[in-house]
């Protein structure tokens, strides 16, 4: 029975993706956009009935199907490990992803390729399911490099513009450095303790040695791979040019979040590792500041939410440092709610301007789409940290939490907080207030989108705004839920003291102190972003993302491509100049040796003559 | 010996065959008669006798060579017939000059007396100038013809003044007695002083480097035939001879008792591998197929002088090695027949396209250079296999390393031409099928592949 | 029944083909090649049920020359790979017509015979006569079916040629040394041979010479690319798909468990030049502009992994490199035959020339995307399988040699979606791209359903291969 | 009946003969004119002829002489066809020199 | 050892044989200095008179009188016969570049020198020379063992010879062109 829910959970998707890859075109596009949505839909119900067992019996279930890479000490089969983590991951991830599915229906509609969007997205979720449930660390792989191979797909989706294709590429190459400190860690793991298995593995580890610090590190570069941190983060902002449900599905609410759940899956290994986890802490917090330092300046309004999106993730890592996963869970959530509504409402935004992105063309649109800046509006807040929103609680604990083991690191993370509120409001201000600053011909067509695309909206910005009830500060439902997962309970239980109050005062000022200049600025003044080429001074550097993609390019990227050419033009031609060398000077030493062969007779007698004395000397004379 | 008496009759009734004009009917009748010869010599195989005064002496040796000869002589034989259709008057000299001088390759294998190998290599080599030169109006031929017998001659007073030397230390020309004495710790220096002139001397006759240097010349001058018959005939004529000579006269024993078997060693190891080197880098670049065969033919000689460092055992290497070079070597020179009949030379141009107009010869050229290259399944790979089997069992690895580099080398000329057969455009029309050419052709493939396949129905033989 | 059944179909296939004329050569060459599978997999079957199909007869006397032909699971399975390739090669070249076809189909044949007696002979002797004949068809093929300048085709081809002869030469003469020490060419008896570890050595050294060239490992490769340009896609399929993998299994088979001391002394230089290969062979890649050519540089980066696993000396690497020939076969031909289907639309094999096919033909995009994909062994393929594993080897040994071997993935991922990019993606080609034709699809589809079941099922295969890469490790390790 | 080598010595036959094998050799290779080399071989073989006597006397064996007679048949058969030869060579290009016989070589 | 003959105690036979030896050695030179063919022909012949000298010296007459008969009779004959047929008695020897005469010397020089230290080198014979005191050079003995003994090698001379001349005919035969 778990089995056949197990293979359900996982094979309904695939399925929608097998029909539409195979009978999409022919099925047309609401038909096949309905199936997409509708195996995503499936999925989520199997979840509900697996999250109903699960929450009441306590106990996960493990599902073994067979035998798959056999290695000498290792013994690695294809299993799954529904359990409370896992379902908990696949809530959120059917759940939304039935949600965009649905929206997707919509957006997509006047594309030519639609059915094969929906088969990608059902791969992606089927790679994604199979990422969570995996009972081990290569089943997870196979999830983790099929939603990368999904994530450059719906990237390149349109792939006739070579620039998308780009940066699909750069994504799925990040990716696969991380994948490769993933696979090392796995490597590292797999002779410690001859197993990959998570069961197993939680009971073999039993404490920490340089050799297992030296793993968790690894997992960790993987893990910044595919959850966009420093110094792996560049992809991420690239990858907005995939369809926007893409970015809100995969980049924003899902994939991205693999890291953090591979991390949270295997806390008894990072918990041995107290060194890589403040390292943790410290790329966390970094990555959270520097991405929220560019998203101020930025005028794209999904580049915007793609730092902002870098940002939090970062601050999920700060709390994965302090060893407090069931915070980081807790944002994973609440981030996908609010961040999904964000790009959503983008989505919707630009899609009433007919695929315009800039926000200094935007403006005043709030009449125009009323749903889509009310939930928005909602996503900012929750994102901002105003208190009861969803946003507030998690962020909250995640700062708390960082106070308690370092106060540096909190007053990052508090800056980056700050910087999140006048970026998510300067968002909204250029967008839904002041006047349309587009073409008159946009501004004719501005319209609401349809339902398809605000119901979605609409439910997920109340799941933004009521996220935060699961895990209230003092009586937190989540931290019970999720408490047989982890060994010693850290940074969960805060008694709400002064110190907490004092804090959580301080950020909910933050949040509004960012909102407030946010305010000042684009709504008081009513400035507008210079154009590209009038950016100057400190700006200049936030708005070209401190050059870091000019920097990869130069210090990567250059050189190994004058490396090929190097090696292809010298060193290749230079071996064969070599080899085939020694062809050419024997055939060089044949030409020579022709002239020998004068033809003269008395040559010929000559040396014979010199022959026949050489050896007769030689064997009678030379003793 | 009844080989030898059959063979001589033979040539003879050649001869009185043009007296009764009966030229039609010469090639077929010597055919039949060679075939007859060979179930003579098969029938004496095995039996170990001397005739006349030890002047002959049949042993398994001597009759295993015999039936080689007597094979590719059939070979050669069956080419005249196209090869002189131009010179009806001539034939009979021709085959009987062929016939006669199979005699003299069968005395020289079987000789029980110095005199009688004297005569066998004399009537070996006039043989062969007469037939380099018998194209008596092309100043080539000509010139090839006086080259050989001039060197020739020059090699024959070598020999001889090596038999001289060898009756001077023993008194006697019958080889086994030298067998016997050449043991006596009495032995004069004249003795391993003689052997090394006759060695010399056969050097030449094979085309070891350095008193090769005839070869090529002679071999592009003569009419195509000759060569043919110079780089199958009389090279393993001369290469079984000199090992019939090393083995018989009992030389490796007697340099041992005088110390000085490491440093003949030497020499022939050094033979071997100038041979095989100056053979295989001078083919590299010729244009010239049968001077790039006599190139070739050098580098093979470099290969069976290796026989000499291992005499008491590879009897059996060499007659499979002399068998696979030989058989490969008339299936090459049937095409090259063929192909050059219209030419006045015999240019790797001449070949562009076979592949395209004449597919089975195409096919049976390349065969029988994969086989001279040494790859297998052709009995060449197998020859210079169990060639170097014995070299190393002998302790000469350097010198099969050596070996082994000069097969590769090789292969770059033998690739040139089958290049050419390939990948090129035919340049020329090629008409008619000669039946005689393609079946000596087909059938001197076909058993060098049996031999191949089966090596130890020749290998067995002398063992 | 035993193998040699299979040996004998193919020859007479060769000879069946040759005869029935070039109109019909093709198909006969297909069912024969299809009836040697067949009786392979029957083979198979009897092989799994403990049956004996191992074949042996006397050849050669003196020196003692057996023909014996020992099917072990490793030598199954290689069989197997050569005779499940052979059909789709010709198969896939049904779209070509080839002037003086029969004898086209004929050396095909001839060539699978070769090298599936490559990989069964048990006589050094045999085996090494398998390995060179195998080499015969291929120059003919290159050579006279080749394309590109003739005159730069004729020289590359004597290039390979000479080159690989070059190597194996030394193999024979190793081969012959050990005949001396051992008295025979039996493999078992040459497992047995007691050499000193300075013997040991020079004929590793031999071996790895022969070995190294035909894999090829660099600096060993020259011949490689050019090769592979220049001659015919089926001929480029066999050379890739098959036989560099006779070095490979030749690797494991013979040199391993011959030389162990050498093996073990010398293991981190072996290793490190395999993977010295992975990466040179994936920067050079990055930057060819023959679409052929680039594939050829992928094949080099995935042998040298292939390469660094066997010579790890462990179960893994040896199970692991086997799994990942098997993959890397199916891979290679599917890549080559991708290439071939875009040169008889677009008349190039020019990356910059190409572009734009996704819009014309979305089947061939995906077909080609997947195979893409199995190269850079994304899991669930079954190359992620063998890379996974080889990897894992190399982590045993040094943890660094996993690191560097590694860089596969993102290389091979960099240089392969780089080439997708330009091949496939872009603004629709001036040129027309007529969608894959039936015969075209069956052959992607066969390829790709290997590829991704064992990509989840290997079981079959490991079982197979395990006992046998036991056994030689047993070899290695018995002093 | 003493030996006559008594009186002479047989090294100074092998001597005298080694000088005059050595002047044929010098003949053959200083010489241009083929007639002139035929004669210069002929001397090579006329020194080992002699040597042969010698030995013959050395060894009281008639065989050696026995072998002369052979000796003499191989040296009238080769200057019979090395003669034919030189006809034919003399008829195409009206020359005997062997410095001219250089259309073969490379 | 070389042991000269001591001229002051020189038998007649010493005497005999340094003066045959002194002709035969300078005529020698002298057939291959000789501008004139002609001239070449003429010492040659001398020559063989004196090697013939020698054969009566060593007692073997009946050789001595074969060997003038096909020497000096036959092959000079024909020698000369060749030489005045090609007209080539005046012809000057063509001009011999210097590197050929100088290879000539060096390789004269040196396998002079070879040799000879070979045999200097050799150990002496030491002791008087068997004479068994029996007839083994008459006619009578070389007769029989010509004819009984080297029966086959005699008769193969007669193929040599049958070669040979087969050999000069095809050489010198004319044939009608049918072409």
């Amino acid at each position: 029975m778990d089995t056949n829910l197990a293979l359900l959970l996982v094979l309904t998707p695939f399925l929608g993706f097998l029909i539409n890859v195979f009978f999409g075109k022919s099925l047309g596009k609401t038909v096949s956009g309905t199936i997409g949505t509708l195996a995503v839909a499936i999925s989520f119900i199997v979840t509900l009935v697996l999250f109903n067992q699960i929450n009441s019996t306590g106990k996960g279930i493990e599902v073994t199907l067979f035998d798959w890479i056999q290695i000498s000490n290792l013994k690695i089969n294809l299993g799954f490990l529904l359990d409370q983590l896992s379902v908990l991951w696949l809530l959120f991830v059917t759940g939304i992803g039935s949600l965009i599915h649905l929206y997707s229906i919509s957006y997509m509609h006047d594309d030519e390729n639609m059915h094969k969007f929906f088969s990608y997205l059902n791969l992606f979720v089927f790679f994604m399911i199979t990422l969570v449930i995996g009972s081990n660390l290569l089943v997870l792989f196979i999830g983790w490099e099929g939603v990368g191979l999904c994530s450059y797909l719906l990237i390149g989706f349109w792939y006739k513009n070579q620039d998308y294709n780009d940066a699909a590429k750069k994504a799925f190459i990040m990716n696969r450095i991380g994948d490769l400190g993933l696979l090392i860690g796995m490597f590292i793991i797999g002779s410690m303790f001859s197993t990959l298995d998570y069961a197993t593995l939680k009971t073999a580890v039993s404490e920490g040695s340089p050799l297992l610090s030296l793993a968790a590190l690894c997992l960790f570069i993987g893990a910044c791979g595919k959850s966009a941190q420093i110094p792996l983060y560049t992809w991420l902002p690239d990858a907005m040019a995939g369809p926007t449900p893409v970015s809100a599905l995969i980049h924003a609410a899902t994939m991205v979040t693999a890291g953090i759940f591979m991390v949270t899956r295997l806390n008894f290994v990072f918990d041995l590792a107290v060194d890589v986890q403040t390292v943790i802490a410290v790329i966390g917090a970094i990555t959270s500041l520097l991405a929220a330092t560019i998203g101020l300046v930025q005028n794209d309004i999904k580049k915007v939410l793609a730092y902002s999106t870098v940002s939090q993730l970062g601050l999920m890592f700060l709390a994965l440092g302090f060893g407090a996963y069931e915070v980081a869970v807790f944002h994973v959530i609440t981030h996908a709610f609010f961040k999904a509504c964000l790009f959503l409402g983008s989505g919707s935004v630009i899609h009433g301007l007919h695929g315009e992105q800039d926000m200094r063309k935007m403006g005043g649109l709030r009449k125009a789409m009323p749903i889509t800046f009310w939930t928005m509006m909602i996503s900012s807040l929750a994102i901002s940290g105003v208190p009861f929103f969803s946003g507030f609680f998690s962020k909250d604990e995640i700062l708390l939490t960082a106070f308690h083991h370092s106060i540096p690191l909190y007053v990052v993370g508090s800056i980056a907080s700050v910087m999140t509120a006048f970026y998510m409001f300067r968002l909204m201000f250029l967008t839904f207030f002041k006047e349309f600053r587009g073409t008159e011909e946009q501004k004719h067509h501005l319209h609401e989108s349809g339902s398809l695309i605000t119901i979605p909206l609409i439910i997920l910005a109340i799941l933004a705004t009521f996220g935060g009830l699961i895990s209230l500060p003092g009586n937190s439902w989540l931290n019970e839920y999720l408490s047989p997962l982890f060994t010693k309970a850290e940074g969960g239980e805060h008694h709400l003291g002064a110190t907490e109050y004092t804090l959580m005062g301080v950020a909910v000022l933050g949040g509004l102190l960012g909102i407030l200049i946010a305010y000042i600025k684009y709504f008081k003044q009513n400035n507008v972003p210079e154009s590209d080429d009038n950016i100057i001074g400190l700006s200049k550097l936030l708005y070209d993302k401190y050059y870091i993609d000019e920097i990869y390019e130069a210090v990567i990227v250059k050189p190994i491509n004058f490396l090929s050419k190097f090696f292809r033009d010298y060193i290749e031609t230079g071996i064969a100049a070599f080899v085939f060398g020694f062809g050419k000077v024997t055939g060089e030493i044949a030409f020579q040796g022709k002239k020998i062969q004068t033809g003269s007779i008395g040559l010929y007698l000559f040396v014979f003559v010199i022959g026949l004395c050489a050896i007769v000397s030689y064997l009678f004379l030379a003793q | 010996m009844n080989t030898l008496i059959a063979i001589t009759g033979l040539g003879i009734f050649c001869l009185l065959f043009e007296i009764l004009n009966l030229r039609k009917a010469i090639i077929p009748i010597t055919i039949a008669g060679l075939l007859g010869v060979l179930a003579l010599n098969y029938c004496e195989f095995g039996a170990e006798q001397s005739y006349y005064n030890n002047m002959i002496t049949v042993s398994k040796f001597s009759t295993a060579f015999s039936s080689l000869f007597i094979i590719i002589t059939i070979f050669l034989v069956a080419l005249s017939h196209n090869f002189y259709h131009n010179h009806p008057t001539k034939i009979s000299d021709y085959v009987a000059i062929k016939v006669f001088l199979l005699a003299g390759g069968v005395a020289m294998v079987s000789f029980g007396n110095l005199a009688m190998f004297f005569l066998g290599i004399e009537v070996l080599s006039i043989a062969l100038y007469v037939l380099a030169a018998s194209d008596r109006l092309n100043i080539k031929s000509n010139e090839a013809g006086m080259k050989y017998f001039l060197m020739g001659s020059f090699a024959s007073g070598i020999i001889l003044f090596g038999i001289c030397l060898i009756y001077g230390a023993m008194g006697s020309f019958d080889i086994t007695e030298i067998h016997e004495s050449a043991l006596s710790a009495e032995l004069p220096i004249w003795f391993p002083i003689g052997m090394i002139l006759m060695v010399v001397g056969m050097l030449f006759k094979i085309a070891a480097v350095p008193f090769h240097f005839w070869a090529p010349d002679v071999y592009e001058g003569s009419p195509a035939l000759t060569t043919a018959l110079m780089s199958t005939l009389a090279k393993i004529v001369a290469v079984a001879t000199l090992f019939k000579l090393v083995s018989g006269l009992n030389l490796i024993s007697s340099l041992e008792n005088q110390d000085l078997l490491y440093t003949f060693q030497n020499i022939v190891v050094f033979l071997s591998i100038a041979s095989m080197t100056v053979g295989n880098i001078m083919a590299l670049r010729q244009v010239n197929v049968k001077r790039m065969l006599a190139f070739s033919g050098i580098s093979h000689a470099g290969f069976m002088l290796m026989t000499l460092l291992t005499v008491s055992a590879s009897a059996g290497v060499l007659l499979y090695y002399t068998a696979a070079y030989a058989l490969a070597g008339i299936a090459a020179f049937s095409v090259i027949l063929y192909v050059c009949r219209d030419h006045d030379n015999e240019d790797i141009t001449n070949f562009h396209g076979l592949g395209k107009t004449n597919p089975l010869l195409a096919a049976i050229l390349t065969a029988s250079l994969l086989s001279m290259a040494g790859i297998p399944i052709f009995s060449g790979f197998f020859a210079k296999l169990f060639l170097f089997d014995q070299t190393i069992k002998a302790g000469f690895v350097s010198l099969v390393i050596v070996a082994v580099i000069n097969s590769i080398i090789s292969v770059g000329y033998y690739f040139k031409l089958i290049i050419a057969m390939y990948s090129k455009e035919p340049n020329q029309e090629r008409t008619g099928k000669p039946f005689l050419i393609y079946a000596a052709a087909v059938v001197s493939i076909a058993l060098n592949i049996i031999l191949g396949l089966f090596p130890s129905l020749v290998l067995d033989l002398l063992n | 029944m035993n193998v040699s059944t299979i040996l004998i179909i193919l020859l007479i296939g060769a000879f069946a083909t040759y005869l029935s004329g070039d109109k019909l050569a093709s198909k006969v060459a297909l069912l024969f090649s299809l009836a040697a599978l067949g009786c392979s997999i029957l083979l198979l079957n009897n092989y799994n049920a403990g049956e004996n199909i191992s074949f042996i007869a006397n050849w050669i006397n003196k020196p003692t020359i057996v023909l014996a032909l020992n099917a072990d699971g490793l030598g199954i399975a290689m069989v197997l790979l050569t005779l499940a390739l052979t059909p789709i090669i010709i198969f896939s070249s049904f779209g070509n017509e080839y002037k003086n076809a029969k004898s086209f189909y004929a050396l095909i044949l001839f060539m699978a015979f070769a090298m599936a007696g490559t990989f069964l002979a048990a006589d050094g002797l045999l085996y090494y006569v398998f390995w060179e004949l195998a080499l015969v068809p291929i120059y003919f093929i290159a050579l006279i079916w080749g394309n590109g300048d003739a005159e730069e085709r004729r020289k590359a081809v004597v290039k390979f040629f000479i080159y690989t002869l070059a190597g194996s030469l030394f193999m024979l003469t190793a081969f012959i040394y050990l005949y001396q020490k051992t008295g025979s060419f039996l493999l078992e008896k040459l497992y047995a041979a007691e050499l000193s570890s300075n013997e040991q050595l020079w004929i590793f050294l031999a071996f790895f010479l022969a070995y190294a060239i035909k894999i090829p490992i660099i600096p060993f490769h020259t011949w490689q690319a050019n090769v592979y340009q220049k001659a015919p896609t089926v001929g480029t399929m066999l050379l890739s798909g098959i036989m560099l993998k006779m070095g490979l299994y030749s690797v494991l088979r013979w040199q391993l468990p011959i030389a162990p001391l050498a093996a073990k002394e010398y293991l981190n230089i072996f290793i490190s030049l395999g993977i010295a290969g992975v990466i040179y062979g994936s920067i050079v890649a990055l930057k060819q502009k023959d679409l052929k050519k680039l594939l050829a540089y992928s094949s080099l980066a995935h042998v040298g992994l292939i390469a660094a696993g066997s010579y790890t000396l462990t179960l893994d690497g040896l199970r692991g490199a086997v799994l990942q020939m098997i993959a890397h076969g199916f891979v290679v031909v599917g890549l080559f035959f991708a290439a071939e289907v875009i040169f008889r639309r677009f008349e190039t094999r020019e990356i910059s020339e190409m572009g734009g096919i996704r819009i014309q033909s979305p089947k061939f995009t995906s077909m080609f995307l997947i195979l893409v994909l199995a190269s850079v062994a994304l899991p669930s393929t079954f190359n992620f399988v063998g890379e996974f594993t080889v990897l894992y080897s190399l982590s045993q040994i040094n943890i660094w040699f996993a690191v560097l071997g590694g860089t596969t993935i993102i290389l091979g991922a960099y240089y392969m979606l780089k080439m997708f990019q330009q091949v496939m993606l872009g603004e629709a080609n001036s040129k027309t791209f007529a969608d894959v034709s039936l015969n075209e699809g069956i052959s992607f589809a066969v390829i790709i359903a290997v590829l991704l079941f064992f990509g989840f099922y290997p079981k079959p295969i490991t079982d197979l291969i395990t006992p046998s890469l036991e056994t030689i490790l047993s070899v290695i390790n018995k002093n | 009946m003493g030996n006559i080598l008594n009186q002479i010595g047989i090294e100074n036959y092998i001597f005298l003969s080694v000088v005059l094998f050595c002047i044929g050799i010098f003949g053959v290779l200083y010489r241009r004119n083929a007639i002139i080399v035929f004669m210069s071989i002929e001397i090579m073989l006329n020194a080992v002829n002699l040597l042969f006597v010698a030995f013959s006397t050395y060894h009281q064996d008639a065989q050696g002489q026995v072998f002369v007679f052979f000796s003499m048949a191989v040296a009238a058969a080769e200057v019979a066809v090395g003669l034919a030869i030189l006809v034919s060579i003399f008829r195409n290009i009206g020359s005997i020199s062997i410095d001219n016989l250089k259309n073969l070589k490379g | 050892m070389i042991h000269i003959p001591d001229l002051a105690n020189a038998t007649p036979v010493g005497v005999i044989f340094c003066i045959l030896a002194f002709i035969t050695i300078i005529t020698a030179f002298l057939t291959i200095f000789s501008r004139n063919p002609i001239h070449s022909a003429i010492y040659l012949v001398i020559c063989f008179f004196s090697i013939a000298g020698h054969y009566l010296l060593l007692n073997s007459q009946f050789l001595a009188v074969v060997h003038i008969i096909v020497y000096s009779g036959a092959i000079m004959i024909l020698f000369l016969f060749t030489i005045m047929l090609m007209n080539l008695n005046e012809q000057k020897d063509v001009h011999r570049p210097r590197i050929t005469r100088l290879g000539a010397i060096v390789s004269f020089c040196l396998i002079l020198i070879v040799l000879i230290a070979l045999f200097i080198n050799s150990k002496p014979i030491v002791g008087e020379y068997d004479s068994t005191g029996e007839d083994f050079q008459s006619i009578k003995v070389l007769g029989k063992i010509l004819l009984d003994d080297y029966m086959v090698p005699f008769e193969f001379a007669s193929i040599l010879l049958l070669v040979a001349m087969i050999g000069t005919v095809l050489l010198s035969k004319k044939e009608k062109l049918n072409k």
